[in-house]
């Protein structure tokens, strides 16, 4: 089927504040990391205790969302359902300021950023996550861009081969964020279970942003749309919320069951604010209610709701994010099994805290500024969208 | 039998909402007394079979359908036993009039009225038959692939063909060339020219009957009726003797063309390294290399200088149109011969017609091609024995001189015709020369002679025919014909020209030449047979019918017949060919004594027309003009004003003429009597360019008009009160101006005095 | 004069860019004319000998020749970082011991770091005395 | 040319390539350890601390606006058994010991393992040091130490020339860090280039013989013999690190 | 002015006049050798076609002289229309005539006749061929000039530097360093290389270069005058210092207008390629000027207290350098982007050559200076030599490389306004009085 795509004009008036928003974004991000740089991450809400905060969970959030591209690809690449190759362009390039947001994070959040760009080219420890991730990153933002470079260039063969590609990487990547916790010895981290359910959560939230981004443009810009290919997205994000909440499942059951991790268990579904965020963010605003809307026969069938779903999904990921990343931390090691310390200088009282300062928001915040100044710009100057998006069109 | 005539008037059309039908049919019903008289609703699909069926059913023999204009019917719409006339009240009368007007009611009754009158003198016409047997052989002049194409094409078609070949050999130009431009996408790549294929193919076709080295010495009698003697060019057989005779029905004139001598400043024969496109060609065609003339070296380089010898304003001012290709092909021929080899090309302008626009690119992508614009003031002999070419005016200088070893002229292409009209002018003039009366007379004749002296001994075709032994020419030697109407058609029926000697062309549009002229042969010999003319009447039976006991032997009609029908016996009465004849009745307007007349279509027919319309007493202020209206252009153009509803005179009457050179001058006379306050005659343009059907029909009724005028004169009438006008079917919009203009001079003389006399 | 007519059109914006360019470029040119005569007006040189180690023999305890520090001294710091943090070596004098001689990091160090724009980030950890105040007199130019 | 600067690039390269011991490495066949005597250690002393923190440039936890960003090279962790119900507290009170912490020096240290530019490695001794010139502050390490003994310069604190001890460097902000078992001290060298080592500051400072710190393989240093006559335990064996400090009575 | 020159050139004057004189010339007997090369005797060199053809000209058959370039070209004079006749002129191989023609150096490519061209001659592409040409034919040594145009060369082109520095390098180092401390290079940028030699090879092959260029000038100069046969002294004024002042009269208001991109702002295709082009200009006077300031430190008055080299990064002249290799490389860039653009002009070779070049001098620039302030070795010295390497291939082979037009555009330019071509007769006809 011939698909003609087409630019936006960029010249209306929400489009030009849009632009001027995300860009003050990046400037408020960019003097904030500036500061950082010059004063150390102590103005962060970081501790010794907590030494990774938000800039991390954004990172493996971005890295998530990410994952459009791969759903989408492996849709029409993998499993040949061609009708979801109009969206290809914009879920790849998506994918891309995604992958490029994830890197910023993590960059923006290093003690000596001035070192980064030397000391990681001279010297690799390839048993470290830390060297392997930025590999695997800049390798899929290379296959995106090869991959936006086909689809630009409508090489057939090309873009079933990198598509192919594209799909197995992606799932080296978001498996490696996983694993950058999950093999990290602290209690609430170290489960073999993490970099699967990563993937799992990471193609929930990628997909949620495609359905968003999709309905989102197309409306805007007023191009056909057939519900259709909606819905059916819809369904398969049900289906990725199901598999999440299974992982979530199968792992707390698992802490609780043994009775070493019980207590961390504990503290991780009942231990303050993260358990919130967990039970009410994740839990129910991020899981149940999406599959209440997607499962339901109706709802499921209109657009609005699964948009609302969708969103729901992307917003209960973040929090599933933060409270994989933030109480790992906070639950501190038990050094003396069977005895309890009564008074450590470093530790006031027997659970850390973590608290987001304002500096980690703007750092957080100029990211994004970037990431959707680069997305309008390439609204505006590359062939994303399609004219139409249609399963039969006539 | 006794005639019944009926008359059927059509009420659709918004005919019924503009005039008034009862006094309509009043007129047929009362004066008239017609016996049958009926309203119809339209004059197609249903309605037309059901007044078919009427026809039937009443028996009626002549009929008159007011309705829609002629040119709407199909031909064979009504039975042929019957003479129908259509009144056109839809496009003459209602388009172009205010409805309800009692003018434009006068109007319709009298188109009515006329054209009952008209059936009433009518006679149906019944097709010629000559009592010998009508021949549809091919005769075809010519052996060059225009001529070998079109006996092939004829004999493909079923029709044995004679072709004749002057030469010893088949193929004409085309066998002398060494390769053919391209001829088939990407036109880049030089073909062969595979004439000897074609050759082959007509000396094996058991239909084609060859004649080499034969010409036709005469050819007597008309389409269908050509008596052919062939007689031997000399090689093989002595000169002069008598091959073949034998019958055909039509003639192909195929005889191609001949490479003009290039004479102006340009030393050709002065220099034997300065050659014609031709020679060269030949040259390469026989030893395959390009050598020079004087020293039999190899050719390093060429000038070729397009239009050498024509394109020039003293002669042979006319594109050759293949001369810019055979120099590009003669370019590649050198460099493909030598890499280092240089061609240049000075031209006035680079024609390469059609796709051959691909080839011209082609070539001149070629590093070893220089072409340029530029007049090519002089050639001279250089110490070292090249060439100098001195160009001025050229575009990589104001005036650039070049070395080259060998100068082509493109020499352009003269028709291979003669000129009939001219030979029997010359034969004439000798005449007068022994046998004038005056001694001015002869003088005269004698420079006639003087000038014509050239096309002594130019006969090709020798036919037997009044006004010359061969076609008649128009410009240039070409025969005389319509390049886009009806190319092939020549002023002789039955007589075609294809290929170069018809116009300037290459081989695939002398191909395509060859296949038409034979189509037209072929349709010729069949119409005849049938009796029927030819185009542009194609499908008309009738034909002039002299009443010879009143002939005077003024030759008027021979000789102002374009198409040589009449030949004449030595008192000079008239011989009537009627295969010749095209029907277009200018004998009829040429004889003074009106005893030429068609069945359908005479004096008195045309007469009676004029007289059934009502003339108005003077005093009723209502003018009436009469207009013969050429049925080629000036009708369908009168039709078109009414489609376009363009308002014009309500006091003009027309009647429709086969050819202004059919209208018989003693009818304006008659109009004149009848109280007419003038006529207006409107045919097709005459002059260099006509545009008339039958060639002279126009010009010919300009001169008569005026001595019609001075016939007016002697009638105490002012010769203004007749107009003749040119229309082209294009111009319709130019008729109501025309009749209004005319309206004005008519009222600055005032009515025509013999009104109501 | 006709040219200047044909060029007069460069009188507009253009014309005004290009002469800020112009200027631009011959702006260092400009710096160093005025610098230059500034000098030659008995000004004083902007850069001055950098200090010498206030011991007598111009040999480093690196027993390197003055130049081939100038040119080398990182590395030769740089490895023996290397070998005191991670192979625990501390036979070879390092940044340590240059305070010994070169009494002021102001003029030892930072003079030449500062005149080619590169902060070594030595001192943010390691010590080094930081005054500002030195008398040339002790150490003459050479 | 360039093939001269290669050359040079190689052998940088290849001197600081970790791990790699040096022809003539003064720590060839050493394996150092340390000593902890609970019982010994008194509970209102920090003596030890002090040192360490005067000895490296340790900032003093009262210097820091927000004491978790403090760091704590050695610190001292007061712990008692868990116990239930109230009237037992007395009992418990007499059973409080208090617990000096110091970086374990793992013989498996998972900092080292995650360290993406091998800032953090392992001497040949055995001691685990960070290379702070080379530190780009991922803090990956801090994730994966088990026993909280990494810090962090989250900012640049400043010590006062008068206590800073000048010929140990401090930490600029954005690096990390943990005890070095005063690896300077252990491989100090005289005048003349031979070994001249000295016990870490704590245990210099610590005058009841709580702590020990030497070389485990050499039969004659006391650490030797307090692990020969004593049972030891060490924190977390568990998790298989084979930290190298040992604790007598916890 | 040379003897010969003067014959030729009253041969040259006499055949002219007969021209003039509109007569049919009989071919005299006395030029009939000998007068190739006269005007209006043409004998076409078709390996110079081929040439033409093989590099960007290869569209120049296709002309057909309708003129519309010329109408569209907003340099086209009026008396002459340019570049129709050039197009003639190569397409009937006048290689001489076109050689010496300086209205072919007026051409700025701005394409616009290329793009309105109706059998897509190309004529923009054409004059780039010419003008390539025309360095070839006028450089000093020729050869030079004839591998710069030969994508075969390539390996030996960039060999023939990459091997003199190696060589540089190797004596410098053997020679050893450490230079002497007087050396004032107080903390050398690379200090692996030998400045103050390489310094001295970068200014002989400066000179060389400089030699070269102006040898090339002067040969075209005189070609230019024998082809409008005027001898090379028609200067209007005698005396030396009138001379000066008129030679300046003309060249000033010329190189101001080439500086101000006068001709390029007349291009209606695309405004862009003014901005590129000036900015690519302009960067690359900062670069030559800061580095001409650098090599020539030992001997410049104005530094009386030594260079200290490398500049600090707020050095006026680093600021300076960092601005041009800036502009530079936006400038190439852009080009870059305009030649991908316009799909069917990809380009000539030494087109493509020069920017590459470029690209390659800025970027390995900046490399360097990035890796100098980071100390990472060894890549900082390998990033400055490959460095160095290119902005020596861009030095020795201006002459010869596209870059030359700097030299020839300005000649021609000079020529132009001095022979009064554009109509205005200034120096032209004050000379011919002088001669009559």
């Amino acid at each position: 089927m011939e698909i003609k795509f087409e630019r936006v004009e960029g010249t209306s008036f929400q489009y030009r504040v849009a632009l001027l928003v995300f860009g003050g974004f990046a400037l408020v991000g960019l003097l904030s990391t500036l500061w950082v740089m010059k004063y150390g991450i102590g103005r962060t809400g970081m501790t010794n205790r907590v030494p990774w905060g938000l800039q991390i969970v954004m990172a493996v959030y971005y890295i998530g969302l990410s994952a459009g591209s791969l759903v989408i690809s492996g849709l029409y690449g993998v499993f040949g359902k061609l009708e979801y190759k109009p969206f290809a362009r914009i879920a790849v390039y998506l994918a891309t300021l995604f992958l490029i947001a994830g890197l910023l994070s993590i960059l923006t959040d290093q003690g000596r950023l001035d070192r980064v760009f030397v000391q990681p080219f001279v010297h690799f420890n390839l048993q470290s996550m830390f060297s392997i991730n930025p590999i695997l990153y800049n390798g899929h933002i290379l296959i995106c861009l090869i991959y936006l470079w086909a689809l630009f260039t409508e090489r057939k063969r090309t873009t079933t081969v990198v598509a192919t590609l594209a799909f197995g990487w992606a799932f080296c990547v978001h498996s490696g964020t996983g694993a950058i916790f999950g093999f990290g010895a602290r209690v609430l981290y170290e489960s073999p279970l993490l970099p699967a359910s990563f993937v799992a959560a990471a193609m929930a939230s990628g997909t949620a942003l495609m359905i968003v981004m999709i309905v989102g443009l197309f409306r805007a810009t007023n191009r056909p749309l057939d519900d259709e290919l909606i819905c059916w997205l819809g369904r398969f994000l049900a289906i990725c919320v199901l598999v999440v909440f299974y992982f979530l499942f199968v792992e707390n059951a698992y802490r609780f069951y043994v009775v070493e991790l019980r207590e961390a268990a504990h503290y991780f579904l009942f231990g303050g604010f993260h358990s919130l965020l967990f039970w009410i963010g994740l839990i129910f605003f991020g899981l149940v209610v999406p599959m209440c809307i997607l499962f339901n026969p109706r709802t499921g069938k209109s657009i609005p709701w699964i948009v609302l779903a969708s969103s729901l999904v992307i917003f209960g990921v973040l929090c599933e994010r933060y409270v994989i990343v933030v109480p790992g931390l906070t639950n501190p090691p038990d050094l003396f099994p069977g005895m309890e310390i009564v008074h450590d200088p470093a530790l006031v009282e027997g659970y850390a805290t973590y608290s987001i300062s304002t500096q980690e928001v703007l750092q957080a915040l100029g990211v994004l500024g970037v990431v959707g100044f680069l997305f309008l710009l390439g609204l505006k100057y590359l062939e994303l969208l399609p004219t139409e998006a249609r399963i039969h069109p006539d | 039998m006794a005639d019944k005539i009926g008359v059927f008037i059509c009420t659709g059309y918004g005919i019924a909402e503009a005039l008034d039908i009862d006094a309509l049919r009043k007129v047929a019903t009362d004066e008239y007394k017609v016996p049958f008289c009926k309203l119809v609703d339209s004059c197609e699909g249903a309605d037309l079979e059901a007044i078919v069926e009427n026809i039937r059913s009443e028996g009626l023999t002549k009929v008159v359908i007011a309705g829609i204009s002629p040119r709407c019917y199909s031909a064979s719409a009504f039975p042929g036993s019957v003479i129908v006339e259509k009144v056109a009240l839809r496009e003459h009368v209602v388009w172009c009039q205010p409805a309800g007007h009692e003018d434009t009611q006068m109007l319709a009754e009298d188109y009515l009225r006329m054209y009952i009158a008209k059936v009433q003198k009518m006679e149906l016409p019944e097709p010629f038959h000559p009592e010998e047997m009508i021949d549809k052989s091919i005769l075809v002049v010519g052996g060059g692939i225009a001529g070998m194409t079109a006996a092939l094409g004829a004999a493909k078609a079923g029709y044995s063909v004679q072709l004749v070949e002057k030469t010893d050999r088949l193929g004409g130009w085309l066998a002398r060339q060494h390769k053919s431009v391209p001829r088939k996408p990407p036109y880049v790549e030089l073909e062969d020219t595979g004439v000897d294929d074609l050759i082959g193919q007509v000396e094996g076709n058991p239909r084609i009957n060859v004649h080499t080295s034969a010409t036709t010495s005469r050819i007597a009698g008309a389409p269908g009726l050509f008596d052919v003697t062939l007689e031997s060019t000399g090689n093989g057989r002595p000169a002069g003797d008598v091959l073949d005779t034998f019958r055909v029905g039509a003639v192909v004139q195929a005889t191609g063309w001949r490479a003009t001598d290039p004479r102006d400043t340009l030393p050709y024969g002065k220099l034997k390294d300065v050659i014609r496109n031709v020679d060269l060609e030949e040259m390469v065609k026989e030893q395959g290399r390009i050598t020079r003339p004087s020293d039999g070296k190899d050719v390093k380089s060429i000038a070729f200088i397009q239009c050498g010898g024509s394109r020039k304003k003293e002669h042979h001012s006319y594109c050759s149109s293949i001369c810019c290709l055979t120099s590009l092909k003669q370019a590649v021929y050198l460099r493909r011969s030598d890499d280092e080899a240089k061609a240049y090309i000075f031209y006035e302008f680079m024609r390469t017609p059609g796709q051959y626009e691909d080839f011209y690119r082609s070539v001149q992508a070629d590093p070893g091609v220089f072409l340029t614009r530029g007049e090519v003031t002089e050639v001279t002999r250089d110490g070292d024995g090249k060439l100098v070419v001195t160009a001025r005016n050229t575009m990589p200088g104001e005036q650039i001189h070049v070395k080259v070893d060998l100068v082509v002229l493109a020499a352009g292409m003269q028709p291979n015709s003669a000129d009939g009209e001219a030979i029997r002018a010359l034969e004439d003039a000798r005449v007068v020369v022994t046998a004038g009366e005056s001694e001015t007379q002869r003088k005269e004749a004698a420079e006639k002679v003087a000038r014509l002296k050239r096309h002594e001994g130019t006969a090709i075709l020798n036919l037997t025919y009044r006004q010359g032994p061969d076609l008649p020419t128009l410009q240039y030697g070409f025969p005389d014909s319509h390049f886009i109407c009806f190319p092939f058609e020549t002023r002789r029926t039955g007589i075609y020209a294809a290929g170069c000697v018809r116009q300037p062309m290459d081989g695939l549009g002398s191909m395509e030449d060859g296949a038409g002229a034979a189509l037209k042969a072929i349709q010729c010999v069949e119409m005849i047979s049938r009796g029927e003319a030819v185009h542009p009447r194609a499908g008309d039976t009738s034909y002039p019918d002299f009443l010879l006991q009143r002939c005077t032997q003024c030759k008027r009609c021979t000789e102002e017949c374009p198409f040589g029908v009449l030949n004449e016996d030595e008192k000079g009465t008239p011989l009537l060919w009627a295969t010749r004849c095209r029907r277009c009745g200018i004998c009829l307007g040429a004889c003074p004594e009106r005893i030429v007349s068609f069945k359908d279509y005479s004096v008195s027919i045309v007469g009676a027309m004029i007289k059934a319309v009502h003339v108005p007493d003077e005093d009723e202020e209502k003018p009436r003009v009469l207009a013969f209206l050429c049925e080629n252009d000036a009708l369908p153009a009168l039709d078109l004003a009414g489609q376009h509803r363009l308002r014009y005179n309500p006091f003009v009457r027309v009647i429709p003429v086969r050819c202004l050179g059919s209208v018989a001058s003693n009818w304006v006379v008659e109009a004149m009597s009848a109280g007419y306050d003038g006529v207006i005659m409107i045919g097709c343009k005459y002059g260099d360019d006509y545009q008339c059907h039958f060639i002279k029909g126009s010009e010919l009724a300009a001169t008569r008009s005026e001595n019609i005028g001075e016939k007016l004169e002697q009638m105490a009438m002012e010769s203004e009160r007749v107009e003749l006008h040119q229309l082209d079917i294009s111009e319709y919009d130019r008729l109501p101006k025309i009749f209004d203009d005319f309206m004005e001079v008519i009222e600055e003389h005032g009515m025509n005095p013999f009104k109501g006399m | 004069m006709p040219e200047n007519a044909a060029h007069g059109r460069s009188g507009n914006g253009r014309g005004l860019l290009v002469s800020i360019l112009v200027l631009i470029v011959l702006a260092p040119l400009g710096y160093y004319v005025v610098r230059g005569t500034a000098v030659a007006l008995g000004g004083k040189p902007s850069v001055e000998f950098l200090e010498r180690p206030a011991t007598q023999d111009d040999r480093c305890i690196w027993n390197m020749e003055a130049g081939e520090m100038r040119l080398h001294h990182w590395e030769h710091l740089a490895r023996i970082r290397e070998d005191v943090v991670r192979f625990g070596k501390r036979d070879v004098p390092g940044l340590n011991e240059c305070r010994n001689c070169h009494q002021s990091r102001a003029n030892f160090c930072d003079r030449c770091h500062n005149q080619v724009s590169l902060t070594p980030d030595c001192f943010g950890c390691h010590y080094y005395p930081d005054n500002e105040h030195w008398d040339p007199q002790r150490f003459p130019e050479r | 040319m360039a093939g001269g600067s290669g050359a040079l690039a190689l052998r940088l390269l290849t001197t600081s390539s970790a791990g790699a011991p040096g022809k003539d490495s003064p720590l060839a066949g050493k394996r150092m350890g340390m000593v902890i005597d609970v019982g010994k250690c008194q509970p209102d002393c920090d003596k030890c601390i002090k040192a360490c923190q005067q000895e490296n440039n340790v900032v003093q936890a009262a210097a820091h606006k927000n004491h978790e960003l403090a760091v704590h090279w050695i610190r001292k962790v007061t712990i008692r058994k868990k116990i239930e119900t109230d009237e037992k507290a007395k009992k418990a009170e007499a059973a409080q010991k208090s617990v000096i912490l110091v970086c374990n020096h793992c013989d498996n240290p998972p900092c080292a393992q995650v360290c993406p530019v091998r800032a953090t490695f392992k001497r040949e001794d055995g001691i685990v040091l960070v290379d702070h010139h080379r530190c780009i502050g991922c803090r990956y390490c801090m994730i994966a130490c088990p026993y909280n003994a990494r810090y962090f310069n989250f900012e640049d604190v400043e010590v006062h020339e008068e206590d800073l001890n000048k010929d140990r460097p401090k930490r600029s902000h954005g690096v990390a860090e943990s005890c070095t078992l005063c690896a300077h001290r252990l491989d100090a060298v005289d005048q003349d280039g031979n070994p001249s080592p000295r016990v870490p500051a704590c245990v210099e400072a610590c005058e009841n013989g709580a702590l020990a710190v030497g070389d485990m393989n050499d039969k004659t240093s006391t650490v030797y013999e307090l692990l020969r006559d004593y049972a030891v335990k060490r924190l977390k064996e568990d998790l298989g690190t084979e930290p190298k400090v040992h604790y007598i009575g916890l | 002015m040379a003897k010969g020159d003067k014959t030729v050139e009253t041969a040259d004057r006499t055949s002219r006049e007969k021209q003039e004189a509109g007569a049919l010339v009989s071919p005299p007997a006395a030029l009939a050798d000998s007068r190739d090369g006269q005007p209006g005797w043409i004998d076409p060199d078709m390996d110079f076609i081929r040439v033409l053809s093989r590099q960007s000209g290869d569209s120049l058959k296709k002309c057909i002289q309708c003129g519309t370039c010329s109408a569209i070209c907003e340099l086209s004079p009026d008396p002459k229309p340019f570049p129709r006749k050039e197009m003639a002129w190569a397409v009937w191989g006048m290689k001489d005539r076109l050689l010496k023609d300086p209205d072919v150096w007026l051409c700025h490519q701005c394409n616009d006749c290329s793009t309105r061209c109706p059998r897509g001659a190309r004529p923009g592409d054409v004059l780039a061929a010419i003008r390539q040409q025309s360095v070839a034919r006028y450089a000093v040594p020729r050869f030079l000039a004839r591998w710069a145009n030969e994508p075969y060369c390539v390996p030996l082109l960039l060999g023939i530097p990459i091997a003199l520095l190696t060589v540089v390098l190797y004596i410098g180092n053997s020679l050893g360093v450490p230079q002497p401390s007087r050396e004032r290079i107080i903390f050398p940028f690379c200090n692996k290389l030998p400045h103050w030699l390489l310094n001295v090879s970068f200014a002989v092959v400066g000179i060389l270069v400089l030699a070269a260029v102006v040898a090339g000038a002067m040969r075209f100069w005189r070609a230019m005058m024998i082809a409008d046969g005027r001898d090379g002294a028609a200067l209007p004024a005698k005396s030396p210092p009138a001379r000066i002042v008129a030679a300046l009269k003309i060249a000033v208001p010329v190189l101001w207008s080439i500086i101000a991109h006068d001709d390029f702002a007349k291009c209606t295709k695309t405004r862009l390629r003014f901005y590129s082009h000036l900015s690519v200009l302009f960067g690359f006077l900062a670069l030559s000027l800061v580095a001409v300031w650098v090599v020539t430190a030992k001997v410049n008055p104005l530094i009386p207290d030594g260079l200290i080299y490398p500049f600090g990064f707020w050095h006026p002249w680093k600021l300076l350098a960092n601005l041009g290799g800036v502009a530079i490389l936006a400038g190439c860039l852009w080009m870059v982007v305009d030649r991908v653009r316009d799909n069917e002009h990809s380009g000539a070779f030494s087109d493509w050559t020069l920017i590459v070049t470029l690209l390659a001098v800025v970027v390995t620039g900046f490399i360097a200076e990035i890796l100098h302030f980071v100390r990472l070795e060894p890549h900082r010295h390998v990033a400055y030599f490959t460095h160095l390497v290119f902005v020596l291939t861009l030095l020795m082979y201006l002459p010869y490389s596209k870059l030359a037009h700097i030299v020839y555009r300005t000649t021609a330019l000079i020529y132009a306004e001095y022979s009064g071509r554009n109509g205005k007769n200034t120096a032209r006809t004050a000379g011919r009085e002088e001669e009559s």
